[in-house]
C-alpha cells in the first residue's frame, strides 16, 4: 500500500538494470554519466561560493552589483548553469541572519554550493527550518539574539538564494583567497555565521 | 496537491541530524541515479515541474520513508514508464525489450551535456499577463487543494502576506508539470510575519519569504 | 501538534476501501490489545486526552504504517513507560520486575469494568469562562502551531467560519492532554464553508462543520 | 528512525507478554478483558443506533426529543456510556446529507454503532472524508445531486455523532422493528442512503 511502486528488487540492482536498459535504447552514454557524476562530485561545490562572498567582502562595487543582480554577479567568476540560473543574495547584518530552505523538495544553488548534505535534504530541516528557525540553529551552535530578525527563504520557485555572511572581525589584513578559506557552506545557507580566523571547526 | 512532501511546518520528524564529512553521494547507485536523471532529462520527454511532481506524488508513508536519491530514482522510473520510454518489466529483466521510441535522439555525449549543464534552464518567460502586485502590496495567498502539482506550501495558503519583490514572468508549475503548458505568470517573492504563519509559537521579528505566483495571490481583504 | 495524524486534506492516500464482513478485530492481539487499553485507563492514571496524544506524538511514518490497533499498543506501552507503571524490559521478558506501583489500585473485576464502561466520562464541565462566542457569530481559527496536543486541526486554522451552536464547558485537550488542569472552555461548532477550507475543489453547497473551543478562535476580522 | 518505539518483538507476543506483565502486576483480570472483548464485539453494534432510527421515524415525539438533546433520547432506549455520553443527531433531508468522520483520530459513537469498520479510521476516509466528500460518498455508490448540501462533521471533541437517514418511500406498512431492519450502519454513518425493503446489499 504505501510503496506505490510495487514489488521493487533491491535499489543498487533496480539502477543498474535500469542503465542498462537506457543504454541498450542507446538514450544513455555510460561517459557522459561518469562526467555528471565526476562534475558534481569532484568539480562543483562551496568553494565556488566561497569566492563569490571574498569577493563581495573585499570589493564594494561587486558586492552591490551581486545584491542588485546575482545571477550576472555570479557568472562574472564563471559560475552559472543548472540549478543556478535565477540566483539571489541576500545578506546578514547584525540585525538580520537569513537562512535558505526547501520545504517542498531540496531546491539549492548548485553552481555555487555543489550538490546538498543530507541534512537539507532531510525531513526534519524541511519541516523545522521554516516553523522553528532559532531552534535549528541552536541545533547547529548558533544561539541568535532575540531581537536580531530571522528571514528564512523558502526556495519554492525557480529563484536559488545565497546568504551572504557577515564578514568577521579580526580579518582586515586577509587576501581575498585567505578570506574565501574561511568562508563554509553552512554560512552561505544561513545556518552558521563565518569565523574569525583559526575559529574554523 | 497537498502531499507528504509539502512538510513546512510538520512536528515530529525528529532532529536535524549532521553527518561526518558529508559526501554527496553514499552508495555507487546514488551517483548512477543522479546522473541517469540528469541525463535523462536532457531528452526533453518531460520538465522539471513534470519530474518534481512524478518524486511527490505519491503515499506520505513512500515518500518520507524513501531517501533522496530513492526518490529521484521512482520519480524517474515513473516518467519512463509514464512516457512508454522504458517498461517496468524491462527493468525487471534488465536489458531493453526493444529500441528507443520513434523520435527520440540517441544519448548526448559528454561534451554536449557538459554544454547543456552550463547553459542551465532558463524559467523566466517573456509573455506574462502584467504584474497585479507591486512589491509593498498585501496579499492573500488563495486556497487551492487541487490533487496536482504546486508549489505553494500549505502552511502560507489563506494567510496575508506583503509582496517583497517582483521575480518577473515565469514558467507556471501547475500547468506545466501537467503537460498543459507553461502559462507563464509574474512570480514574487511575499513575506510572511511568522506569527502569520504559526502564531505565538514564533518570534514576533522573524519572517518566512515564500516564491509565488500571480495567480496564487488576491489582494488581501 | 502538526503531525502525521492530522489528516483532514491531504492527498495520495489512496482509496477508500471496503473490506467484506467487517469484523471489528482481525486478529487476536487487537482484541487483546484494546481490551488492555480500557481496563488500564481504568485506573486513572492518565486521561482521555493524554492518551490521544502518545498515539498520534510520533513520526508520520510510524503513525501512517501503524494499524489502528498497533497505534493503541504503542500509546499504552508509552503511557505505562512514562508513568513507571511497566517498563519496556518487562514486556521483553514477558513477567513483571516488580510489584505495581504504590497507590494505583488492583485490577477492576468484570462487575466494575462494566460499571464503568456504561457510566462513561462526562466531558462536560461547570465552571468554563463565559462563552466568548454565540451561534451566529463569525469566528476566526487561531493559528497556534505548538507541538503538544490541540484537536484544532489543521485545514481549519487561519480560516473564517460561523458558530453553529455552543455545547457548552468541556475539559480543554490542550491542557489536559499535559497534566496541566482541565481548565473548562466552551466548545462550539464551527460551520465552514467547503471553498473557504478548500477553494474552488470544493463545491458551493458543501460545508464542515469542527468542533472547536473558545479560545482556539477569535471574532473574525 | 521511523518506529520511535524501537526495536519490538511481533506484535502478537509483545501484547502477549504486556498483558502477562500487567496480570502479574495485579492491574488487570483476565476476566475483565474478556468481558470487555465480547461486550464490543458481540453486544454492542449497529442494531442500537437503527432503534434509534426506527424510533424516530416513527414517532414524531421522539424524533424532536433525538434532534434536541440526543444523549437523552437515545438513553430512552438504554443506549449510554463510554464513547457516546455526548450526543449529536443531525438529520438529513431532500436538500441536506450529513456525513460523519474524524480526522485526527477516530471517534466514533460506540453506544449506538459499536467499534468503527476499518474504513472509518483509515488515513483515504480521514484525509478525504472532509476534502472531498462527494468523491467519498461515490465510491460508497451514493451519488448526489449538485443541489443537495453536503455537511460533513468532524468530531474533533467529546461530541459524538449519528446521522437520522431519510425514511425511504415504500414503508408505510412497516413496523418500527421491520424498519430498523432496513437500517444500515453506513447510513447512520452518512456514506449511504436507506433503501427501501427489498433493495438492501
Amino acid at each position: 500500500m504505501a510503496n506505490q511502486d510495487g514489488d521493487a528488487p533491491p535499489i543498487a540492482a533496480r539502477v543498474k538494470a535500469l542503465e542498462q536498459v537506457l543504454v541498450e535504447k542507446g538514450l544513455v552514454d555510460p561517459a557522459t554519466l561518469d562526467l555528471l557524476i565526476d562534475t558534481y562530485e569532484t568539480k562543483v561545490g562551496p568553494r565556488n561560493g566561497a569566492r563569490v562572498v571574498a569577493r563581495a567582502w573585499t570589493d564594494p562595487d561587486y558586492r552591490r552589483r551581486l545584491l542588485d543582480d546575482a545571477t550576472s554577479a555570479i557568472a562574472e567568476l564563471g559560475y552559472t548553469g543548472r540549478q543556478g540560473e535565477h540566483m539571489l543574495v541576500v545578506e546578514n547584518t547584525p540585525a538580520v541572519h537569513n537562512m535558505v530552505v526547501c520545504t517542498l523538495c531540496s531546491c539549492y544553488p548548485w553552481p555555487v554550493l555543489g550538490l546538498p548534505p543530507v541534512w537539507y535534504k532531510s525531513a526534519p530541516y524541511r519541516s523545522r527550518a521554516v516553523l522553528d528557525p532559532r531552534g535549528v540553529l541552536r541545533e547547529f551552535g548558533l544561539e541568535l539574539p532575540e531581537e536580531v530578525e530571522v528571514r528564512v527563504w523558502d526556495s519554492t520557485a525557480e529563484l536559488r538564494y545565497l546568504v551572504l555572511p557577515e564578514r568577521p572581525a579580526g580579518t582586515d589584513g586577509l587576501s581575498e583567497e585567505e578570506l574565501a578559506a574561511l568562508v563554509t557552506r553552512d554560512a552561505m545557507i544561513g545556518v552558521a555565521r563565518v569565523g574569525p580566523p583559526g575559529a574554523r571547526p | 496537491m497537498n502531499g507528504g512532501h509539502d512538510l513546512g511546518g510538520m512536528h515530529g520528524l525528529g532532529p536535524v541530524e549532521a553527518e561526518p564529512g558529508e559526501p554527496p553521494f553514499h552508495e555507487e547507485w546514488e551517483r548512477r541515479a543522479f546522473a541517469l536523471t540528469l541525463a535523462m532529462g536532457f531528452h526533453g520527454a518531460w520538465n522539471i515541474d513534470a519530474s518534481r511532481h512524478a518524486r511527490e506524488n505519491r503515499h506520505p508513508v513512500d515518500y518520507l520513508s524513501s531517501s533522496y536519491y530513492e526518490l529521484w530514482l521512482k520519480g524517474l522510473e515513473r516518467l519512463l514508464a509514464e512516457r512508454g520510454i522504458v517498461d517496468p518489466a524491462e527493468i525487471g529483466h534488465g536489458h531493453a525489450a526493444g529500441p528507443r521510441p520513434e523520435g527520440m535522439r540517441p544519448a548526448h555525449d559528454p561534451e554536449t551535456a557538459a554544454a547543456i549543464l552550463a547553459r542551465g534552464g532558463d524559467a523566466r518567460r517573456d509573455g506574462a499577463a502584467p504584474p497585479r502586485f507591486r512589491p509593498g502590496d498585501r496579499v492573500l495567498v488563495r486556497e487551492r487543494a487541487v490533487p496536482g502539482h504546486t508549489r505553494a506550501p500549505r502552511y502560507c495558503r489563506g494567510r496575508v502576506g506583503t509582496v517583497d519583490r517582483d521575480h518577473g514572468g515565469f514558467v507556471l508549475p501547475d500547468t506545466n508539470a501537467h503537460g498543459l503548458g507553461e502559462a507563464p505568470q509574474h512570480c514574487y517573492s511575499v513575506r510572511f510575519a511568522a506569527r502569520t504563519l504559526w502564531g505565538e509559537a514564533a518570534s514576533p521579528h522573524d519572517a518566512v519569504y515564500v516564491d509565488l505566483w500571480d495567480g496564487y495571490l488576491e489582494p488581501a481583504p
